[in-house]
């Protein structure tokens, strides 16, 4: 099976051309039944390579395709890589995708660009899969700028009205700043190991000087942060919600902002060499990480509370990935692939349900209304807040144990605090959507149950979410993933820190604290009104706004950055305008003058030629006469 | 006979600067013409003189019997009003002076320093070693002369076809 | 005392010799002129059955001597407008080549002005030299029918220049040397070159008919066209000395032609007394003098472009045939001179036959073109 | 026929500089034409007086003079046709007036 791995990418690419050629004028609502087809085809088959590499001795194989480009020594051909890392990608992704699809043939049925959605979303997948599977950078990056083009074509979904494309670009052009890091990170990687093969690259890791190796992982984590939210590129996300919750629960959520904890978690070698790297990925992810989870204590708006979940979610998975766990980091992106995307597809069927009412505050008491998204937004919610037997719980609280066991214990407080935060803003979401009165009773009057197509994914959803977490992560540190998952990462040594089972038994003892903890914070608020929420509100006062103006972000790189880049372009243009149209104007002129200079040698008499070749020979026997007579010959 | 050669010599070379001269400051171009084909005919015979008799004769058979001919033939299509003396100078005519006179005194320098006195007559006619020498070593330019006089012959025919209304 | 040709030291001999060169060219040209006018008007008289001139002293002897007194005595005429110099200066431009041609002609086997090693080519030159005399006769009188006949003749003299070259080219090829006295030689007894390259003797004969404006192709002087061509303004004297030079210039083209093509000198009794030669050289001369006179009361005159198609579109391609025959043939056999006799006879033949076939075809699409035309 | 080489050099120099003369100075292009004829005439007169002073070493001098023959013809034909085309256009030869390639 694993030979022909390639058919998995090749259903997608099928289904987009398909639906891209004929889906306008002939397929119309067929083009959901064939990428939906496509995708669970490969879903089945990505199952099977993952059996056969679980089975196969976990060692991984490289399946070549052709050879792409070979000029000189510079060769890069289109080969998978298979091995127990991208196998579990690949099941990850294939499974969510076709969970998603099959959810937005209900949910996108009423809309004209019916046939476009499921053309891009079937690219997406293509995409993201070439990413996951390519054996080198160049590949890969392939796939990671396919990706992000299909992210702008989806955010920018209705483009009938201005904010998604705005949000679009704004999207597109944070991740191409990401990628410029990337695309450094590949240069200089083939510079130094002259090939981009990752084999062939991890092989010789040595050979790089420490600089290098810093500046080849520190580009390939400024691509990761574009590409997967971070911090210092983190504002297109909550900006993508424009696009329809489909999209924004399978980009933005499950696949694409994963590609970054990816492209870490495949360097591991070169992060592990280049010392200081690691820590900084480490302090990136843990402050994006409380970063987000305070923004998103106040958020209104749905699907902007997940988003910022999203981002600390991520933040949680390079703290993994800094304190050198990445078997948990790969864990935690699984589940949360899972309970996130169920998230988003509930508060989809939510504002399905409501005739696309996204405020939390018109909403309320829809519990009685949507039982079935209730349930499994509940579960999911609870696998959010790290509740034990959910899967969250089990990632979670290994990230922070590694964090502690890893000997940082500033990671792990912060780690622990974050996880109070999102329970509390699990529960405040949750209580403001389905408990309480409800707020507006003309919208909790037409509410009703989404349809079957659209419920059974978050049903499927909510089984993985609940059994994931203890099948495949039950004994901590030794559960199925870590042996699955383990030889990828580990190599020469590295520490396997004999731990007694009582540390790690308080350590998850103190995390289930912190949950819990949280959401009693939570209920208290909202529903005995102990500290009223709006007069918490007032009483944080400046704190409050800031959180509600997201810090600021957004203004602060509009005025700073994109003013001053305006400034440099306007100089750049004045450059252009003077001095190089300048000079090619100049020369223009000047073959103009030279030409009516020398028109005037043209009188058009015969004579006067005659006379020019008179004197021509004139010069020659001055010439020569000179010469004969030794003038010039000292 | 020595006399006689010099003679003879001093005679064509009167001759042939005369009539070049003629040429040149003919008031009338039939005159020109004509005083054209004389200088042809003083170089034959100063062709003779050097013992080149073959050339003498192609000289006068294509100089004075065609090329003057044709020459008379353009002067008789062309207008020859005959103008006053100083008028068919043209323009330049000062700035010509102003080139033509010091190459031709560095050549007159060089030519009349040229001492070599001895006799330039040829020992026998010259038809035997031109014949050889032209179908021999240089025939293929003789081709290409053939094909060049045809050229120029077809151009000149076209060049100057009226084309029949 | 080294004895030379009847026994005559060589060095006074070489002088001597053209003296005598000198003086048979004259009595050549001026008796000749004389009697070949006699002749002409009495053998055209008798061919279109007249008397012709048979007062003036026994048969009309005197007839010519009257002419010369006549035009002797004419007043000298010369139009104001004409060009002064060349009007006076065309005939003799048109007369001195004509004499000048005798210097290389061999009359007996060691009697012959200056044995030229280009004798031929000298003959040429001298040929083409004439045109220059006849265009600024035409240009001189001044008057538009004597330039366009001037020209006209030019034309003609020039483009029949090249066929009658070619086929003296042909003799050469054969004899091997371009001096008179060497083709003359090469030819003793029976061997003429005519028995060898007939085709280039017909050529040549007609192409000197065309040289010395003679009938067919008379057309620059003919009365019937431009008045009388570039002899318009001419009168008296100089009329005369264009008409010696004409008569002149029919004596030098035959004989060439009994020199190239019948043998010289050469016949019964030569290698006895070698002053015979000259007998046998005028009679044979004076042949082809009647021949001319004949052929001038017998074929009409050509159309300027049926003469200039005639030249170039007949003989030049002709002479060319046979010139590249028989150095080919040369080339084959170096040794033998029959194939080249034998293709050159072949060559003749079909001339002969031809001309009558395509002169047929040509009346035929005339005729076709004015039934079209008519209709 | 003891004349120096000398003297031919000399006397095909002075033909020479009479031609070039002529082609700078006459007005009228037929005119021109003829002093070319001259220009080509004097370096003929050059060549067979050196080809027959070295007869003796190589005889094959003049064979450029019949070179010189065919360009010579070849160049009148041109020159006059030349001629009287741009005769035929404006009616004049005149070289001064014939301005019409002006640049």
């Amino acid at each position: 099976m694993i030979q022909n791995v390639w058919v998995i990418p090749a259903l997608p690419l099928a289904a987009f051309l398909i639906n891209g050629l004929f889906g306008r004028r002939w397929l119309h609502r067929w083009t959901g039944i064939i990428a939906s087809a496509a995708v669970g085809l490969s879903a089945l088959l990505a199952i099977g390579v993952f059996f056969e590499v679980q089975g196969g001795g976990h060692e991984s194989t490289t399946v070549t395709l052709y050879e792409w480009i070979g000029v000189g020594d510079f060769h890069v051909s289109v080969a998978a890589l298979v091995d127990p890392l991208s196998s579990v990608m690949l099941l990850v992704v294939t499974v969510v995708s076709f969970l998603i699809f099959v959810y937005s043939n209900a949910y996108m049925e009423h809309d004209h660009g019916f046939y476009r959605f499921f053309t891009w979303l079937s690219l997406f997948v293509f995409a993201m899969l070439i990413l996951v599977m390519a054996d080198n950078y160049l590949l890969m990056f392939v796939g990671w700028e396919g990706v992000g083009l299909c992210s702008y074509l989806l955010i920018g979904f209705w483009f009938e009205r201005p904010e998604p494309y705005v949000a679009a670009k704004k999207a597109f052009v944070m991740n191409r700043i990401g990628d410029w890091g990337y695309t450094i990170g590949m240069i200089t990687t083939f510079l130094v190991f002259g090939s981009m093969q990752f084999t062939e690259v991890f092989e010789h890791v040595d050979i790089a000087t420490e600089a290098n190796l810093t500046l080849i992982c520190l580009a390939f984590f400024l691509g990761a942060t574009g590409k997967s939210a971070q911090l210092p590129l983190h504002s297109w996300l909550p900006d993508a919600m424009e696009g329809p919750t489909p999209v924004s629960a399978l980009i933005h959520a499950a696949t694409m902002v994963t590609a970054g904890v990816y492209l870490v978690a495949r360097s591991m070698p070169l992060f592990e060499a280049a010392g200081p790297s690691l820590a900084v990925v480490g302090a990136v992810g843990a402050v994006t990480a409380i970063f987000a989870a305070t923004i998103a204590l106040v958020q209104f708006d749905i699907k902007r509370v997940m988003a910022y979940s999203t981002v600390s979610q991520l933040g949680y998975m390079f703290l993994a990935l800094g304190v050198g766990a990445p078997v948990a980091a790969i864990f935690h992106l699984a589940t949360h692939a899972f309970f996130k995307a169920l998230l988003f597809l509930g508060s989809g069927s939510v504002i399905h349900g409501l005739g696309g009412e996204q405020d939390m505050r018109k909403m309320g008491g829809l519990r009685r209304k949507l039982p079935v998204t209730y349930w499994t937004m509940l579960l999911a919610g609870g696998a959010l807040a790290a509740l034990p037997p959910l899967a969250g719980f089990w990632s979670k609280d290994e990230i922070v144990a590694a964090a502690f066991l890893g000997g940082y214990p500033v990671l792990w407080a912060i780690g622990i605090l974050t996880a109070v935060l999102t329970a509390f803003y699990v529960t405040r979401a949750m209580w403001l959507t389905f408990h309480g009165e409800p707020r507006d009773h003309h919208l909790y009057d037409h509410a009703h149950e989404s349809p079957a197509v659209m419920t059974l994914p978050l049903i499927a959803l909510a089984v993985g979410t609940a059994v994931l977490g203890i099948a495949i992560g039950f004994p901590p540190e030794a559960g199925f993933i870590h042996r699955f998952l383990g030889p990828v990462f580990e190599h020469e040594g590295a520490a396997e820190h004999a731990v007694e089972a009582a540390t790690i038994i308080t350590l998850a003892a103190v995390s289930v604290a912190a949950g819990v903890l949280g959401i009693l914070v939570g209920l208290s608020m909202y529903v005995r009104h102990r500290p009223d929420p709006a007069a918490v509100s007032r009483a944080a006062g400046p704190f409050y706004r800031l959180l509600v103006n997201k810090y600021f972000v957004d203004e602060l790189y509009d005025r700073r950055i994109v003013d001053a880049l305006r400034a440099a372009f306007g100089a750049m243009w004045a450059f252009d305008i003077h001095i190089i149209d300048g000079l090619a104007n100049r020369l223009g002129w000047l073959a103009a003058v030279g030409g009516s200079g020398l028109r005037r040698a043209q009188t058009g008499i015969v004579g006067n030629y005659a006379l020019t070749i008179v004197a021509g020979l004139l010069v020659i026997l001055v010439a020569y006469g000179g010469y004969a007579a030794g003038i010039f010959t000292r | 006979m020595d006399i006689f050669g010099a003679a003879f010599f001093a005679l064509l070379t009167i001759g042939t600067i005369g009539a070049g001269v003629g040429v040149v400051l003919a008031n009338r171009i039939t005159t020109s013409a004509l005083l054209m084909a004389f200088t042809f005919l003083n170089v034959a015979g100063m062709f003779v003189l050097l013992g080149a008799e073959t050339v003498a004769m192609f000289q006068v058979l294509i100089y004075v019997g065609a090329i003057t001919v044709l020459i008379l033939y353009g002067v008789m299509f062309t207008p020859q009003s005959p103008r006053p003396y100083g008028l068919f100078f043209q323009t330049q005519k000062y700035w010509a002076a102003l080139f033509v006179v010091p190459i031709a005194i560095f050549v007159a320098v060089v030519a009349f320093e040229f001492r070599d006195s001895a006799a330039a007559g040829g020992s026998g006619g010259d038809l035997v070693p031109l014949a050889t020498s032209i179908f021999g070593d240089f025939a293929f330019p003789f081709e290409v002369a053939s094909v060049l006089l045809l050229a120029a012959m077809v151009g000149a025919i076209v060049l100057v076809k009226r084309d029949e209304e | 005392m080294p004895v030379g040709p009847f026994g005559i030291d060589p060095t006074i001999w070489a002088p001597l010799r053209l003296v005598i060169a000198v003086l048979l060219g004259v009595a050549l040209v001026f008796n000749g002129a004389l009697a070949q006018i006699y002749l002409e008007r009495k053998i055209q008289a008798i061919i279109q059955d007249r008397l012709g001139p048979i007062h003036t002293g026994p048969w009309g002897l005197l007839q010519t001597f009257a002419d010369a007194i006549k035009l002797l005595g004419k007043e000298d005429i010369r139009a104001r407008l004409t060009d002064k110099w060349f009007f006076l200066a065309a005939p003799s431009i048109v007369f001195s080549p004509m004499l000048a041609s005798y210097v290389v002609i061999p009359f007996a086997p060691d009697i012959v002005g200056a044995d030229l090693s280009v004798g031929l080519l000298y003959l040429t030159t001298l040929g083409s030299m004439t045109v220059l005399g006849i265009v600024i006769a035409g240009w001189a009188s001044n008057n538009k029918y004597s330039l366009i006949g001037g020209l006209r003749s030019a034309g003609q003299l020039i483009s029949y220049e090249v066929p009658q070259i070619l086929s003296l080219v042909t003799v050469v090829l054969v004899v091997g040397t371009l001096s008179m006295v060497g083709i003359a030689e090469s030819q003793p007894g029976w061997q003429m070159n005519f028995l060898i390259l007939p085709l280039a003797f017909v050529t040549y004969f007609i192409a000197g008919l065309a040289e010395t404006n003679r009938n067919p192709f008379d057309l620059p002087e003919a009365e019937s066209e431009l008045v009388a061509g570039f002899l318009t303004e001419y009168s008296g004297m100089r009329w005369a000395i264009f008409f010696l030079a004409e008569y002149g210039e029919v004596t030098v083209v035959s004989a060439i032609v009994t020199t190239l093509w019948f043998g010289a000198w050469h016949g019964p009794f030569v290698e006895v007394f070698p002053l015979l030669g000259v007998l046998w050289f005028t009679l044979k001369t004076y042949f082809f003098v009647l021949v001319f006179m004949w052929i001038r009361a017998t074929l009409p005159r050509l159309r300027i472009d049926q003469l200039m198609s005639l030249c170039w579109k007949v003989l030049i391609p002709l002479t060319l045939a046979n010139l590249t025959i028989t150095a080919v043939l040369l080339l084959a056999f170096p040794t033998t001179v029959v194939p080249v006799a034998i293709a050159n006879w072949i060559l003749l033949a079909l001339f002969v036959l031809a001309l009558p076939y395509f002169q047929r075809r040509r009346l035929v699409a005339l005729r076709e073109r004015l039934r079209t035309a008519a209709a | 026929m003891a004349v120096p080489l000398g003297a031919f050099i000399a006397v095909s120099a002075v033909l020479f500089f009479i031609g070039t003369a002529g082609v700078l100075v006459r007005r009228n292009a037929v005119v021109i034409l003829m002093s070319v004829e001259l220009m080509l005439n004097a370096t003929n007169l050059a060549l067979v007086a050196f080809s027959r002073r070295f007869a003796s070493i190589d005889e094959r001098g003049s064979v450029f003079v019949v070179f010189i023959f065919v360009v010579a013809a070849a160049e009148v034909a041109v020159g006059l046709a030349i001629i009287l085309s741009a005769y035929r256009n404006r009616p004049t030869v005149d070289v001064d007036e014939i301005r019409q390639m002006k640049g």
